[in-house]
């Protein structure tokens, strides 16, 4: 077990490197250094000499991947490439370009992100299941016919759709809920409720569709007709053996995901004014601050690769039929 | 006369969509006393496990049953709704399935599986229930039930599951046992202890049996009554001595002429006069579990261990082994399909497994393969002309288009099909057939020697004959050599010249038909000689 | 005279177009690949979903020939390129009003100051200059104007589909089934449906006039080819390399299989946005230095727009990639690759004969299953301004400029509701007829009909 | 949809414990408390009043920060006032020879320009660690001290407060500040051309050792320019005649800055968790900084330690009227907090006022038709919505212009050249700037008939200010000239029906732009079809922010849309953006169309220079004209703000210039409580008709399972 970690982490590796190489070819060498500090320092009276100094200040005047004047190994280790990779690789994302501690907005910035995420999942995946063992269940009647259409339906309506209808009724028309914002602790409770339920609803039809077809793939196995040749009752040919091994992939497929709830939902959260990692991003986008986005993205893969490995520790929890080898 | 068990009456079954209907099951009639066993065998297709599951009214949402009665003691099943069948499975009717590998849950351990249905029928929990799932395991011969009740289905060998799953059947006592081909998916040896443990367990409890098979061998160990099907409609019933004795329906008799015989071979051996054709020596076959160096270190899979045999011109040489014994993976590593571990190929002279791959490639059309499945061993997307011609464009042979296409024609006809058939797709063709174009697709380089994975053990037995009789016709046309790859004892006292037995990677004997197969000197090889079902009454 | 000016995309969506046409030619001849498509067409769902879809690709192909006017026009307003369709809506395109109309509105919808006759300055709802500048203003007669022209185009729209239906119903589907009776069904509404717009659209704006005054239901049909372009081409650029190196991978094993993996879990480790919005800068960056290759708008929104496919192209195929290369890891130790290794194939003819052809389900039901998460990923990218070019109609423009119009009181409701039910019609389309092409092209037969696959992660959520 | 039951059961419950409507995004506790709720929409860069610059920064910074001088709240024209100061300076001029030169000296005589300034006295910072003493008088958290909190987080880790009195020192520290190079700040090149010696001590501190993070004490070196008399007094010394100098000094960048906090600030560990003066604001105004969460919030509160400032008892006529008044004398501010939300959407930030939540609102251009109408005679009045809801509305045209500029390095469009000056001048009227404003800004702005917008010295009502080149005075109005006359220019420019002569093809002319979001499509729509009028093809080259400044900066743009927000109140601050030597392609200047001519740059020095008076006006009537004639600008439109607040929030009045306006207003939280009730009461219907839905379709499920758990098989 630990060695089989070990090998998955060492495996890591490479693809965190590759990552890092690849955000910074897009973000150095594709926007120089003197842009961002052009941008960065504002429009008005910027003189050449103050570029220059902000990229001093921040370590960019460095050559990207290679400095020719420097000697031995210094030639590939004072550059800005292998500069910046090194501090990402200790943990420490640094200031943004705008001069604030990245690492601490991110902890700060995490939370909401996470406020949202891991109530739409649970609520989503509650609802999904439910929704799509009771198409399973009576599957073949009109119930499961226009639930089908109905979830079509919704996987068919942009995401912007649910935002701006869900913000214009439940808010604005209707008085249930505040247009925006977030506050702390439960007084964040109201503030979550439309979120969530946008981000349910805007991905439910796929996934409700996803569980039923899971369940009907399930249900025409050998086991379940077994199992009805035992004599037991619909009921418990459902939730006993069903749903059991229909969960198996759904759980690690969730599993999967959970890592990258850090995240956040991009135009959800820039939409509701919570102050979560997506709206951080999209700020940095739009804002161009790229040692923002170089860091998400970096944390994004990490992320994405705990994803994998938990998958597969999720598997080994719920399936007796695997092992990790 | 008491009143009959099971009362099938004229059971009518539809099968497709609404507007593509077809009748699958017509009119059948059937009766099953208590303590009576009824073997219903029939070939695939012919209506016999949907009769089963009409019994217990499992059948799948495709097919509807369009009319006919069925009661157990006399109550009529198809009357009650539908929760109050659960009363009935389970308690009053055993089911066993076909393949044990999928019919248990994967992830519900084998001791909560039997104790569902006796909590579900009896009403049994914790200690009691306990007491019961561990007796019901001892009942089906699972040495040391504690532990196994408490592992998976994963755990278990196959033989094991099949075990499991008659613990299930018989755990709530019911009255009537329907056993789906309760044997086909596990080898001869094992085949044996299922059918007498199905045996001893009607006995003991004076149940009704229904069991169906396609295999005569295995209704003739059981059967108290065999009733044959044919496309859904029942041709014949009898008792079984009188039906072994005299199959009445034309049908019937096809089926028996068409059994393998496990007698004494017929075919003189092949003279020694000159070189072997093929001579292996020790062939060894290694799957590494895992492969990569960050994946960590190989762990090999030893499925060939130092493997020696040779071939004659003409000569037939069976390779026999249950299934996993590494006789699939000795035939690939022949042809070069697999990597060689150790060991030498020398093939006409040549030792394959030291020749460079352009090499290689130039040597393959003396050497080809027919493949156990013939539905998997064709590319769907291609024409049969294309697959035949496929290896005369590799080995850039048979000149033009025309000549290739004359070619082709002569192929097709060489193994009994039209020159026509050129221009269908595999789909188009049964089994039997596709397996003559696999034949043909080999046959189009003019090899020295075919393999031959288990040719037959994917088709029904009349084709099966077919086909055999095509393979010796060619021998004899062609002077081929064979490899002939088979679990089937049977088909090699027909096929065979000499037979080589093979049990876990190691060629264990090795001789004559008539040596191995009636003056077995290996262990092994009596044990599996011991458990084929024989037909021991008087052939018509 | 005018004359052909191909664009980029133009050349890519009609090569596509010469692409499918092929493969139909293919198909028809050979039974494999004919089957499952025949199946597809029995779905009376699918069918009228392939209708629908056919209707927006009619759009889009009209909107996909580029004409230059080699006169000059008279109204100096006119652009030099111009599409088929341009020049077909024209009434549409220069209908152009000074700003936010409601639909079927006689007068403007906010005060202009007007001068009156007197020379005073007044502020009043200006009477539109070409909404309903035929008729009356009084309300019944503009909805008996309404009615009959809506008659007409019904007649004519439904004679002309009863015309097409005669035509080629018969000859295309041979007989008249359930399927035949839905499909003639939907093109008859869509016929009546499309003739009562289009006798409306030219006399009156039916989804309103936006903000600069354009026809919404213009700006609606324009945006059908780049929804369209994006859902195919993408899946053009992602998918030479998915099947490639997923192929290739899952035959060959060993070092090919690791790079490969490398490379695709290394590329799906970037979170996709992140890596659209690093590309989309990069790509300003590269038009900003080579200003001058792009003389026209139309030649820069459009490198745009192709661009943009090929990033999220590059960001999708591995996905594919990780499949294709399962199924070959499968197909390789089928026997049918094994005779033909055992006749002496070399591993090219392999590759292309036994693998290709065997894996291209997959790949059909990923392109006809993307196709809609990529016309609704197109809104969403938009929004965050990594999209597709500003000055591009698309409904993901059309959706971010709308926005701001809900705060609107009263509700400037129509160009929102119009961006989103034509991409509704759209998508929703695409799944019915991606959820019968899965059904027909997947192996695993179902029960049902709706059988879709884990849903991927969705771009904006 | 079926879990909808859940925030039904939440909301009840929620709605049980207190009367609070559903929709309040503020926490119950914050009810009926004097609080001002307003927005921000990007978080502020820097709050250094050395560095900041931005109209963002100065909303907080300006309330925070006291510099020396302030304009008077309600006198217009705008009129600087003293704030800490005791009176605005006048400034006394010495020649070469250390002679006291007349104030109408000129220019070259005058070597020295010396403001003397006085404090009032006791006057304190805002409570704050680092003014925090032991008894014997030494700062407890300055230097590596037991008393330091284990671990730093924010401010509030540090238990002890103190503060401290404004001296004249603070200021003089803070005028080497901004020659610090460390801080970067936006003048300080500027500012170097000025005040003596601030550029010699740039380049010593840019020597100075860098102690990395750590403290640079500035009381250590010297400045020529700034000199402390006594410890209320100090002088400024400039190096040349500069009049337009008193408003640098009502701006933040001339606040007083301690140097304890920069000490306080410099100790190590800090910075990291974004302690430092650029979040973290030490000052003396009528609020302090408490919270500066620019991912969430930022708030402002009453600073105890504020000097007694009264409201003004002296406005214009009509002040007292409109109640502006009423509180005069008072101590200052009213209002206890300020919290400013982050708002990045104009749709969301726009409900929340109008349900009550935010108490001032600028105007999205999206919601204008909601709040605004047009009265028969052109001005803007309040829509009867809006009326409704009491709203209050106050316009004010902006000292800023908003302008297309030719780049006049260009070929086509730039140089001095006769065509090339009509092609500009065509376009100047082709380009519909009426049109424009209507659509685009929604009318809220004055067409700008040359740079120098209304409210400043130099502007010319009616007819005397009428553009000739691109207008006529026709009925009493400004009328545009017609097309006509464009088209007659354009064909003397060498382009007649716009066709360059050379190719036979239309003029190809490019507008460089960047996205400014939802209606830049629009935007440039409109501008084609402005230029088409001409028979023109306009292609607009789009990009992105940094790339379009980069082709501004280097003179790779031909046609773009820029704008100026005047520092200060004087035409200067307008005539300078085109002035030669601040062109922006040679000298990085704020000149960017790069326009440059002689005459003008003669008249611009010497109109500098001036007190206003009729010379200067002359001389500026003569500036505007040369301008207006050469067309380097289509001059475009002065923006108007429209401002909406509610009834309760009291004591506005619009004023351009003045930021620090906070402490003058405010709110009365009953009225505001009460209609927050009135206006949001939830509608429940929706959830019990979502909920009936879904328990339809489980009974008609409930039903179908048990007609299929009777089924039998006929």
């Amino acid at each position: 077990m630990s060695a089989y970690l070990i090998r998955r982490l060492l495996y890591a590796l490479p693809i965190v490197l590759g990552v890092n190489l690849l955000t910074f070819v897009l973000f150095f060498v594709v926007n120089t250094p003197d842009d961002m500090a052009r941008m960065q320092l504002g429009e008005r009276r910027v003189t050449a000499q103050a570029v220059a100094l902000w990229k001093a200040e921040r370590g960019y005047d460095r050559p990207l991947f290679w400095d020719a004047s420097r000697s031995g190994v210094d030639q590939l280790t004072d550059t800005l490439f292998f500069t910046s990779s090194q501090r990402l690789f200790s943990f420490d994302f640094g200031r943004s370009d705008a001069g604030r501690d990245i690492g601490a907005d991110l902890r700060q910035r995490m939370w909401p992100s996470l406020a949202i995420a891991v109530p739409v999942l649970l609520v989503e995946l509650a609802l999904a299941l439910t929704w799509a063992l009771l198409m399973a269940w009576l599957r073949g009647s009109a119930l499961d016919v226009w639930s089908a259409i109905v979830c079509v339906a919704m996987m068919s309506c942009s995401g912007l759709f649910y935002i701006i209808g869900g913000q214009w009724l439940m808010a604005k028309l209707w008085h249930l809920v505040p247009i925006s914002g977030y506050g702390e602790g439960l007084a964040a409770l109201h503030f979550l409720v439309l979120p969530v339920l946008v981000g349910v609803l805007a991905s439910l039809g796929a996934n409700v569709r996803w569980y039923r077809a899971l369940f009907a793939e399930e249900l025409a196995k050998d086991y379940v007709r077994m199992a009805h040749a035992k004599g037991l009752s619909e009921p418990r040919v459902m939730f006993g053996h069903v749903l059991r091994n229909a969960l198996i992939p759904i759980l690690t497929g969730v599993v999967v995901l959970l890592p990258s709830l850090f995240l956040g939902a991009l135009i959800t959260e820039a939409f509701f004014a919570i102050p979560g990692l997506g709206s951080y991003t999209i700020e940095a986008l739009q804002a161009q601050d790229f040692a923002i986005v170089r860091a998400m993205v970096y944390l994004g893969s990490l992320l994405y690769i705990a994803g994998l490995l938990l998958t597969d520790l999720s598997y080994v929890l719920v399936d007796p039929r695997v092992r990790l080898a | 006369m008491p009143p009959p068990l099971l009362r099938i009456e004229n059971l009518c079954v539809e099968f497709g969509p609404s507007h593509a209907r077809s009748r699958v099951i017509d009119q059948l009639w059937v009766e099953i006393a208590r303590g009576e066993t009824l073997v219903l065998v029939g070939e695939s297709g012919s209506g016999k496990s949907l009769t089963a599951l009409s019994v217990v009214r499992l059948l799948p949402s495709a097919a509807h049953i369009v009319g006919g009665r069925v009661y157990l003691n006399e109550q009529d099943i198809f009357a009650l709704p539908a929760h109050a069948m659960s009363a009935i499975r389970g308690r009053r009717i055993g089911f066993v399935f076909q393949e044990p590998q999928v019919a248990l849950n994967p992830v519900m351990t084998i001791g909560d599986q039997v104790g569902e249905v006796l909590t579900c029928h009896l009403g049994l929990r914790g200690r009691a229930r306990r007491t019961r799932v561990l007796d019901a395991l001892a009942a089906v011969g699972i040495d040391n039930p504690e532990q196994r009740a408490r592992e998976y289905p994963h755990q278990f060998s196959g033989g094991m599951k099949q075990r499991a799953l008659i613990a299930i059947a018989l755990a709530a006592e019911p009255d009537l046992l329907i056993a789906d081909e309760p044997t086909t998916a596990l080898d001869v040896t094992l085949q044996a202890q299922i059918l007498t443990l199905l045996q001893t367990e009607q006995r003991r409890r004076g149940m009704g049996m229904l069991l169906i098979t396609h295999d005569l061998g295995v209704a003739w160990q059981v059967a108290d009554r065999v009733a044959v099907m044919q496309a859904g409609r029942l041709v014949e019933s009898a008792p079984r001595q009188a039906f072994y004795a005299a199959p009445a329906h034309p049908y019937s008799q096809q089926l028996f002429a068409a059994l393998p015989r496990l007698a004494a071979s017929a075919r003189p051996p092949v003279a020694a006069t000159e070189a072997p054709l093929l001579e292996v020596q020790g062939l060894s076959v290694r799957f590494p579990r895992r492969w990569g160096w960050w994946r960590g270190t190989p762990d090999n899979l030893h499925a060939v261990e130092g493997a020696s045999l040779s071939i004659r011109r003409g000569e037939t040489l069976a390779l026999v082994g249950e299934s996993g014994s590494g006789k699939t993976s000795m035939g690939r590593a022949i042809l070069r399909l697999l990597p060689l571990a150790a060991g030498r190929v020398v093939f006409q002279g040549q030792d394959l497994a030291q020749l460079a791959p352009a090499a290689l490639r130039l040597q393959r059309r003396h050497l080809q393969m027919v493949f156990q499945d013939p539905y998997a061993a064709m590319n769907p997307r291609l024409q049969i002309g294309e697959i035949l011609q496929e290896g005369l464009i590799a080995q850039q042979l048979g000149g033009g288009p025309a000549e290739r296409a004359a070619r082709v024609a002569a192929l097709l006809s060489q193994v009994g099909l039209l020159p026509a058939h050129a221009l269908r797709y595999p789909h188009e063709f049964s089994g039997g057939q596709r397996q003559r174009i696999c034949i043909a697709r080999a046959l189009a380089l003019a090899p020295a020697l075919l393999v031959c994975d288990e040719p037959t053990s994917a088709l029904d037995v009349s084709v099966q004959a077919q086909i055999l009789a095509l393979l010796e016709e060619l021998q004899q046309r062609l002077g081929l050599a064979y490899l002939f790859i088979t679990h089937n004892l049977g088909v090699v006292a027909r096929v065979a010249h000499r037979v080589a037995v093979m049990h876990r990677g190691v060629i264990v004997e090795e001789g004559t038909v008539n040596q191995v197969l009636f003056a077995p000197r290996h262990p092994y090889t009596q044990s599996l000689l011991a458990a084929v079902p024989r037909l021991d009454v008087r052939t018509p | 005279m005018p004359t052909l000016v191909p664009l980029w995309s133009d050349v890519c969506l009609w090569l596509l177009v010469l692409v499918g046409l092929w493969y139909a030619r293919q198909a028809r001849r050979h039974e494999p690949l004919r089957a499952p498509w025949r199946a597809v067409r029995r779905g009376p769902m699918a069918l009228a979903a392939a209708c629908v879809l056919l209707v927006y690709l009619a759009i889009a192909l009209l909107d996909s020939v580029h004409l230059e006017r080699t006169t000059r026009p008279a109204d100096g307003a006119e652009t030099a390129i111009l599409s088929v369709l341009d020049v077909l809506l024209t009434p549409l395109r220069l209908g152009v009003e000074t700003s936010y109309s409601a639909p079927f509105a006689t007068r403007a919808f906010s005060q202009e100051s007007v001068l009156t006759s007197a020379g005073r300055v007044q502020r009043e709802y200006p009477r539109l200059r070409y909404g309903a500048a035929h008729s009356a203003e009084s309300q019944g007669a503009r909805a008996r104007d309404i009615f009959q022209r809506s008659a007409t185009g019904a007649v004519a729209g439904l004679a002309l589909a009863l015309s097409a239906l005669w035509l080629a119903l018969p000859a295309a589907l041979g007989r008249t089934d359930r399927a035949a009776r839905a499909a003639g069904l939907t093109l008859l509404a869509l016929g009546v449906g499309g003739g009562v717009l289009l006798a409306l659209a030219t006399r009156y704006h039916v989804f309103g006039t936006d903000k600069v005054g354009s026809d919404v239901f213009y700006q609606a049909l324009k945006s059908v080819r780049t929804g369209l372009l994006i859902g195919t081409l993408t899946t053009l650029v992602a998918l030479p390399l998915a099947l490639v190196l997923g192929v290739a991978a899952g035959y060959f094993r060993g070092f090919t299989d690791d790079l490969v993996q490398y490379f695709y879990t290394t590329l799906s480790a970037i979170p996709g946005v992140l890596l659209v919005a690093a590309s989309a800068l990069l790509l300003d960056a590269y038009m900003t230095r080579h200003a001058e290759a792009f003389t026209s708008l139309l030649a820069r929104a459009d490198l745009r727009l192709l661009a943009l496919c090929g990033i999220l192209g590059i960001t999708s195929w591995t996905s594919l990639c990780r499949l294709l290369r399962a199924e070959a890891l499968k197909l390789r130790e089928m026997d049918f690759v094994h005779a033909a290794r055992a006749l002496g194939a070399r591993s090219g003819q392999i590759l292309r004969q036994h693998l290709v052809p065997n894996v291209m389900h997959i790949v059909i039901i990923t392109t006809v299953l993307d196709f809609s998460s990529l016309v609704l990923a197109e809104a969403a990218l938009t929004y965050l301004d990594i999209g597709v070019d500003p000055s591009m109609d698309s409904w993901g423009n059309m959706i971010n400029a709308a926005r701001l119009e809900l705060a609107r009181e009263p509700l400037v409701w129509w160009s929102l509701a119009a961006a989103l039910s034509s991409m509704f019609g759209l998508v929703l389309a695409a799944n019915i007829f991606a959820d019968a092409v899965r059904d027909a092209f997947d192996p695993r037969q179902r029960e049902f009909g709706l059988t879709p696959s884990a849903p991927t992660a969705r771009v904006c959520e | 949809m079926r879990k909808l039951s859940l925030p039904l059961a939440l909301a009840l419950a929620l709605g049980a414990c207190g009367a609070e409507p559903l929709n309040n995004p503020y926490p119950t506790a914050e009810s009926g408390r004097s609080i001002l709720y307003t927005t921000f929409e990007e978080r502020p860069k820097h709050l250094d009043p050395a560095s900041s610059y931005s109209e963002n920064e100065a909303v907080i910074t300006s309330q925070v920060y006291e510099p020396l001088l302030q304009y008077h709240f309600l006198q217009r024209p705008y009129a600087l006032v003293p704030l800490t100061a005791t009176e605005v300076p006048q400034p006394t001029y010495y020649d070469a020879h250390d002679q006291m030169l007349p104030a109408s000296a000129p220019d070259e005589q005058v070597a020295r320009a010396v403001y003397r300034l006085r404090l009032r006295p006791g006057i304190r910072y805002q409570p704050h660690p680092a003014f925090a003493q032991r008894d014997d008088g030494s700062l407890i958290y300055h230097g590596p001290r037991k008393e330091r909190p284990g671990t730093v987080r924010s401010l509030a880790d540090f238990p002890r407060l103190g503060t401290r009195e404004l001296v004249a020192a603070d200021y003089v520290y803070q005028l080497k500040r901004l020659a610090n190079p460390r801080l970067n700040s936006p003048i300080a090149g500027f500012m170097g051309h000025y005040i003596r010696g601030l550029d010699a001590l740039g380049v010593v501190l840019r020597a100075a050792p860098d102690r990395s993070g750590g403290f640079l004490d500035l009381r250590e070196f010297p400045l020529a320019g700034a000199r402390v008399l006594d410890r209320y007094t100090f002088e400024i010394e400039l190096t040349q005649k500069y009049p337009q100098f008193i408003y640098w000094l009502a701006m933040p960048f001339f606040a007083p800055v301690p140097w304890e906090a920069e000490r306080f600030y410099a100790e190590p560990g800090m910075a990291e968790h974004n302690l430092t003066l650029d979040w973290q604001p030490v000052g003396t105004g009528p609020y302090l900084l408490r919270e500066n969460n620019p991912n969430r919030r930022m708030t402002l509160a009453r600073n105890p330690n504020f000097w007694r400032e009264t409201y003004p008892t002296d406005g214009e006529s009509g002040d007292a009227a409109a109640g502006l008044l009423a509180d005069a004398g008072r101590p200052l501010p009213f209002i206890d907090a300020v919290h400013f939300m982050l708002e990045k959407e104009d749709i969301p930030q726009w409900g929340k006022f109008l349900q009550g939540y935010y108490d001032t609102s600028p105007i999205a251009p999206d919601g204008f038709d909601q709040a605004i109408r047009f009265a028969p005679d052109g001005s803007a009045e309040l829509t009867p919505e809006m009326r409704a809801h009491a709203v209050q509305l106050s316009v004010a045209t902006q000292a800023a212009i908003s302008y297309i500029g030719f780049n006049m390095q260009d070929p086509v469009v730039g140089g001095a050249s006769a065509g090339a000056r009509k092609l500009r001048q065509a376009l100047s009227i082709a380009l519909d700037v009426e049109e424009m404003i209507s659509i685009f800004s929604n009318g809220r702005g004055v067409v700008a008939q040359g740079p120098i917008p209304p409210g400043i010295f130099g502007y010319r009502e009616g007819a005397a200010g009428l553009n000739p080149v691109v207008y006529e005075w026709r009925a009493g109005r400004a009328q545009r000239r017609p097309l006509a006359h464009a088209r007659a220019l354009l064909a003397q420019a060498g382009y007649p029906e716009g066709r360059d002569p050379a190719s036979g093809e239309p003029l190809t002319l490019y507008f460089d732009a960047h996205s400014t979001g939802p209606d830049t499509k629009a935007l440039y729509q409109w501008y084609r079809k402005q230029f088409a009028k001409l028979g023109l093809r306009l292609v607009v080259r789009m990009t992105d922010y940094n790339r379009f400044q980069d082709k501004v900066r280097q003179g790779n743009a031909q046609i773009f849309s820029w704008g100026w927000n005047a520092d200060y109140p004087d035409p200067e601050n307008f005539l300078f953006l085109l002035y030669g030597p601040n062109g922006k392609v040679a000298h990085q200047g704020e000149n960017a169309t790069n326009y440059a001519d002689p005459e003008f740059d003669r008249l611009f020095t010497e109109m500098r220079a001036l007190p206003n008076g009729p010379r200067r006006q002359a001389l500026l009537d003569q500036l505007v004209t040369l301008a207006r004639n050469d067309a380097p600008w289509i001059w475009g439109f002065h923006p108007q703000a429209y401002a909406l607040s509610h009834q309760w929030y009291g004591n506005v009045k619009p004023h351009m210039m003045a930021r620090n306006t906070l402490k003058y207003r405010r709110l009365d939280t009953t009225l505001r409580d009460q209609q927050r009730k009135a206006w949001n009461a939830p509608q429940w219907w929706p959830l019990l008709g979502v909920g009936g839905g879904v328990l339809l379709a489980l009974g008609g499920g409930w039903r179908l399972w048990r007609r299929r758990q009777r089924a039998t098989i006929a």
